[in-house]
């Protein structure tokens, strides 16, 4: 069940491709793993995310629904309260809504209102983010909704690694998971991707660059620009800190506070709208638990509070290197 | 020719207002019938109990369901021992009759999570509260008993003429008749959704005939009759569980079963506010408990000495259970965490313990005074 | 007879698929079938250049309409002044037939918000990207200008077959059933929601009969053919506003349009995974454009230099609709704040302040590069 | 359209009954103002809120519709972008999340999508939050959700003054708002309210309490506890500022960070799960902007990370005088 099995065999894959190869790895362990959405089957999905699962698992286990979302998730419940592990798609975030009901109302509930006779295991998988030039609707990153939501866990992986073995662990949670996809970056460059099943846990955080100036708390797309920002920094001698927090729900305290206490200075950056988004939490944690540590305000790089526009504007929307770079250094010399 | 195979308009009755037999009776045995008449006088007076807990503060608000009797324990006969139950927030009786026991049902009343704990061999999913959302729910299970090859198993699902209105009922429906799960889609059409008539719910002449929207057959019931109501239950069960489709009509059904609540929708509701005294009476003539105990006497299965050895145990299983539930201590704050998720993460045990501290310090009397 | 009041599976048609006349014609001036016969080939046309746009990168993501031409000119043309429009995301047709300018629509589709502001004269709601979303909104449309007794005011509201099977659309036809609000709910079946089948998207024969679960008519038209698709839909905008109910027969209906998309779903979709170049063979044979021209050409409304002056003018007219949005700067940082309220709040102020602080320190490129 | 027009009459209300008043006063005054939803005609509400409004202004403009809460905010929408001004009723604001979807899709952006040709001036009303031992569902408290979502406007007032003049604004403003009302002093105490149509402008907190120790923010049915904890400790020598946001979105930023510079600690108390409330947010703005008035971190008394329990637990759930007046201590002697 974890790295120690792998063969060790890679595959150098984008993060797209990690999504499919880690449904394909669960599938082919545990028979109730089924998927199901629109366009998930023959077409093999809209973004090929599940790119030859139905010829391989056929029309029972890879299953194209009638378009409804609700539908989906609510069908989803009742099939994992009757033992099957379903991965629902929803086919860009944004239409996560319909099923809004079905999510906070039952998907998070049920263990709790059964006090345990049903549980309701299952992932359900969304792209979300802007950046690609699409349509209305298709960029959000509302990750807030879910992570205020008790008994759902959330998941923003950024790399192919993280994105198989976090899928791995959400499909074996007995939990139910919301996993976001940050779709800028699904095919943005290739990574190394063991060809076995392997975990990486829900809930801890990762270092991706250490340092010791200023701690920088980001996940999913938002890596990269962060991680361009930071190294730039780095050359003019900012040595910053680049936490990729990987799970936004639960979130990884522990990571968050022991690099601020290092740091004594903090930049989250996230895409959602600031007002309400995780930038906030995050930043309540810190003074609550390092207060004494701090030495400048924590600063929000964040999508703004608008809805997210179409995509002749979206570059003025979306953080970049500049902005954060930006921020970091009024953090550092605050 | 199936019950089920007519027009959705054409009320399927087996006893009319009097209990004579006016249909081709069920293929059911005395002793089911004697029991259905017995849960549902226990239904009856359980509920008579609950409200009156309800006025004395004993209980929070509380939905009856009298009136109701006979849909709910006419259809609960009807299941197999493999088919399971997914209730809205009004069906005791039914779930009485699939094996949650009275004081269970009391306790989620009483406010208390343990209530919705249904036994590990009971397979009935706990209350739905939010309109129709289970309709997806009893969907999905049957589903997935499809997909599992578990061939015996049907799902019943019960909801209002109210939660026709709701988008996750057309859903539900549309995914069945796609999916051909084994799916009972049973409506207790009581006529009122708090203070909305049906006829102001929708514009479509039966809440029958909107299966037809969904490819597979509806049909109308007296859901008073609770003769009626097993027989029809009984063959949309058969049809769910029929060998797998194509071939043999493995279908999805949904049975509208026209009935009244007499009383208020809660506890909290006043219905006088909304409604005749005339049309309550008007339905009172086709009371369930009367019309079933003048079928069962003139076939000599109950009589003055049987009825009144019912009507004793039954005051006793309820007194019991009202005990029962009443003992039960109120939950600890650990409770509030419990469940939640299969392990409890590490802010729960933060928030936990400032409960605990507020506790210790104070006495627990500082949270409800 | 109305020929709204038929089978639901009975298809309306009034050419075949030589144009030649096989039902009754509606009720309309030669001079707006020509205008219909020129409006699809703009569409057509428009379409072609909008893929094109798009493979060059001077475009986004594009929804292509080619094969459904009848279906939107037939239904727009059948409107009258005062009606208004809810169109999903694939009516460009439509919508230029109601006086969006085509450049505003090209603008949309490059990420501009300003093609969504649809000129103030123009009753023609904005795109509407969430399936099925759109229905309610035209159905509450159609209730308010019924009580504020704009008794000549219909609604139509385009979606496609796969929005059949969301919640709102349930939702918005059992209102317009309940408060009979003018409505009239146009589907545009074109077989494929992306990559799944009609069949698979509901067990229900037709989707016309679906509007037999709100209580009112729904007919099946087929999609293809503009003169049928202007007479239902002119029949169905005439019962919707007739005198006030219950006495008139002012009631919502549901049109089922059958026909097909040619291409892909957008121009992110490619077809060929899922369908075969047959069942396209098959459905261009009912091609709109070619059966008009035929019919017009037999009653000698066009001939070859008409038809070649049409075309030259939609080329001219479209290619001066792609000059002229292409001439439009990318909009500045202010207008993602402009209109979110309709005062601008501080917090926008200051997060405008950061964009432009960038942009003085950086220059513009710093966001596009 | 202000205070000064009233004749100075006033009358002794409760909180529900000032819905009542303010939906009475605007719909006199406004032939386009109109009330729907589940029950609230006839029946006037299960809250009583729309009493007597059927009987004055008739079907037409007291509309109860069916069961269908997408049905009634979508329906909404088309009717605002006509011209009407819809006041939809939610019966519970557990029973949004059907709606969530023409909620944050349609509600929140037609003016923005149509780049104001098309406009959503409606509000919401739906009752929030736990103490009044009602089912599941019942008793939730996630303005977060709203908040976050830019287009719209949330208030959530705590005195039968505020609530009928913040409900006239919302009517009268040309920008959709959600109106949460706090059902558990729906009817615990009366205030005066002026018969005549005033208004309480949206966005702008009160002060209930001057005091110079400490700042403490709440909104909605936690001013209550939180009152008694602060009057409390007034006795014991603690001066702490009581202010009432009463609109959540916008937040009075100004009002916040003012009270906050003047004595530098800080307690924020509200009844929603404490991950990703709003508390979040306040305590980042907070910082942001006046860290250097800080001495002690921000402490959030919240609802826990759980799903509202029945009521058996929902005392233990619910902030309480004994728990602010802890935090606020402990915030004072940090
Ligand atoms: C989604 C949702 N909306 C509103 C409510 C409030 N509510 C509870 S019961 C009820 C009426 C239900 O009517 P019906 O479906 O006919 O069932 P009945 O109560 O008559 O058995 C309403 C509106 C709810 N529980 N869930
Ligand atoms: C609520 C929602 N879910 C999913 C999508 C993604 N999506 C866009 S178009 C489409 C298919 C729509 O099919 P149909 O209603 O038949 O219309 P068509 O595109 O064929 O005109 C899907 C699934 C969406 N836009 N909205
Ligand atoms: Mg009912
Ligand atoms: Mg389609």
């Amino acid at each position: 069940m974890s790295t120690q099995e792998t063969t060790g065999q890679t595959q150098s894959l984008t993060l797209v491709q990690a999504v499919r190869d880690g449904l394909y790895t669960e599938m082919s362990a545990d028979e109730d793993v089924i998927v199901m959405g629109e366009d998930v089957g023959k077409n093999g999905g809209v973004f090929r995310a599940t790119e030859g699962l139905w010829e391989q698992f056929g029309d029972d286990r890879v299953i194209d629904t009638p378009l409804a979302e609700s539908g989906i998730v609510g069908t989803a419940v009742g099939m994992a309260a009757y033992g099957l592990k379903p991965v629902p798609e929803i086919q860009f975030s944004g239409f996560m809504y319909p099923a809004f009901d079905q999510i906070v109302s039952h998907v998070a509930r049920l263990r709790n209102r059964s006090r345990g006779r049903f549980t309701c295991p299952m992932v359900i998988r969304a792209p979300y983010g802007g950046g690609i030039r699409a349509p209305e609707h298709h960029s959000e990153s509302k990750e807030a909704f879910y992570a205020h939501e008790a008994g759902l866990k959330v998941v923003m992986p950024s790399t192919p690694y993280d994105t198989k073995g976090l899928l791995i662990s959400a499909i074996r949670d007995p939990d139910p998971v919301i996993f976001l996809e940050p779709k800028l970056i699904y095919r943005a460059f290739r990574g190394d991707v063991p060809e076995d099943e392997y975990t990486v846990p829900i809930g801890e955080a990762t270092t991706r660059r250490e340092g010791s100036d200023v701690s920088v708390f980001t996940y999913g797309a938002m890596t990269r620009p962060t991680m361009e920002a930071v190294e730039e920094l780095a050359e003019e001698g900012i040595d910053a800190e680049m936490i990729d927090l990987r799970t936004v729900s639960p979130l990884d305290r522990e990571a968050i506070v022991e690099s601020f206490k290092k740091t004594g200075r903090a930049v989250v950056v996230n895409e959602a709208p600031k007002t309400g988004s995780l930038a906030g939490e995050i930043t309540a944690i810190i003074q609550e638990e390092a207060l004494l540590y701090q030495e400048a305000p924590v600063n929000r790089v964040s999508g703004f509070d608008v809805p997210y526009p179409l995509y002749a504007l979206e570059d003025y929307y979306l953080p970049n290197a500049a902005r954060i770079t930006k921020a970091i250094t009024e953090t550092v010399e605050f | 020719m199936s019950v089920l195979e007519r027009d959705p308009g054409d009320l399927v009755q087996v006893l009319d207002e009097d209990g004579a037999v006016v249909g081709e009776l069920p293929d059911i045995g005395d002793e089911t019938i004697v029991q259905m008449y017995r849960d549902m006088v226990l239904a009856r007076h359980f509920d008579k109990r609950a409200v009156s807990l309800q006025r004395q503060g004993r209980m929070g608000t509380y939905p009856p369901l009298s009136g109701q009797e006979a849909a709910q324990i006419g259809s609960a006969h009807a299941l197999g021992d493999d088919d399971w139950l997914f209730p809205s927030y009004r069906e005791h009786g039914a779930s009485f009759v699939r094996g949650i026991p009275l004081d269970q049902t009391l306790l989620y009343w009483m406010g208390h999570e343990a209530g919705n704990k249904v036994p590990d061999d009971v397979n009935v999913f706990p209350v739905a509260v939010p309109i129709a959302t289970q309709t997806l729910h009893a969907t999905g299970a049957a589903w997935a008993a499809s997909l599992k090859g578990d061939t015996d198993t049907a799902m019943l699902c019960y909801f209002g003429d109210g939660a026709t209105s709701e988008g996750d009922f057309h859903e539900a429906l549309n995914f069945a008749g796609v999916f051909d799960t084994p799916s009972v889609f049973f409506c207790n059409n009581n006529q009122w959704a708090i203070s909305v008539p049906r006829e102001h719910q929708t514009a479509s002449e039966t809440i029958a005939q909107k299966a037809t929207a969904y490819g597979f057959e509806g049909v109308q019931v007296d859901g008073m009759d609770p003769l009626a109501v097993y027989k029809v239950t009984r063959e949309a069960l058969e049809k769910a569980t029929a060998a797998a489709p194509p071939d043999s009509g493995r279908r999805p059904t949904l049975i509208e079963a026209v009935q009244y609540r007499f009383g208020a929708h809660t506890t909290a509701d006043d219905p006088s506010v909304y409604r005749d005294a005339e049309e309550v009476e008007r339905w009172q003539a086709k009371d369930p408990i009367p019309r079933l105990e003048s079928f069962c006497r003139d076939r000599g299965l109950l009589d003055d000495e049987s009825i009144e050895a019912i009507d004793t145990d039954v005051t006793d299983r309820v007194a019991e259970a009202i005990e029962s539930a009443e003992s039960v201590a109120r939950p600890l704050p650990e409770a509030l965490f419990e469940s939640v998720y299969e392990t409890m993460p590490d802010r729960h045990h933060d928030q936990l313990a400032e409960i605990e501290a507020l506790r210790a310090e104070h006495g627990d009397e500082v949270f409800f005074e």
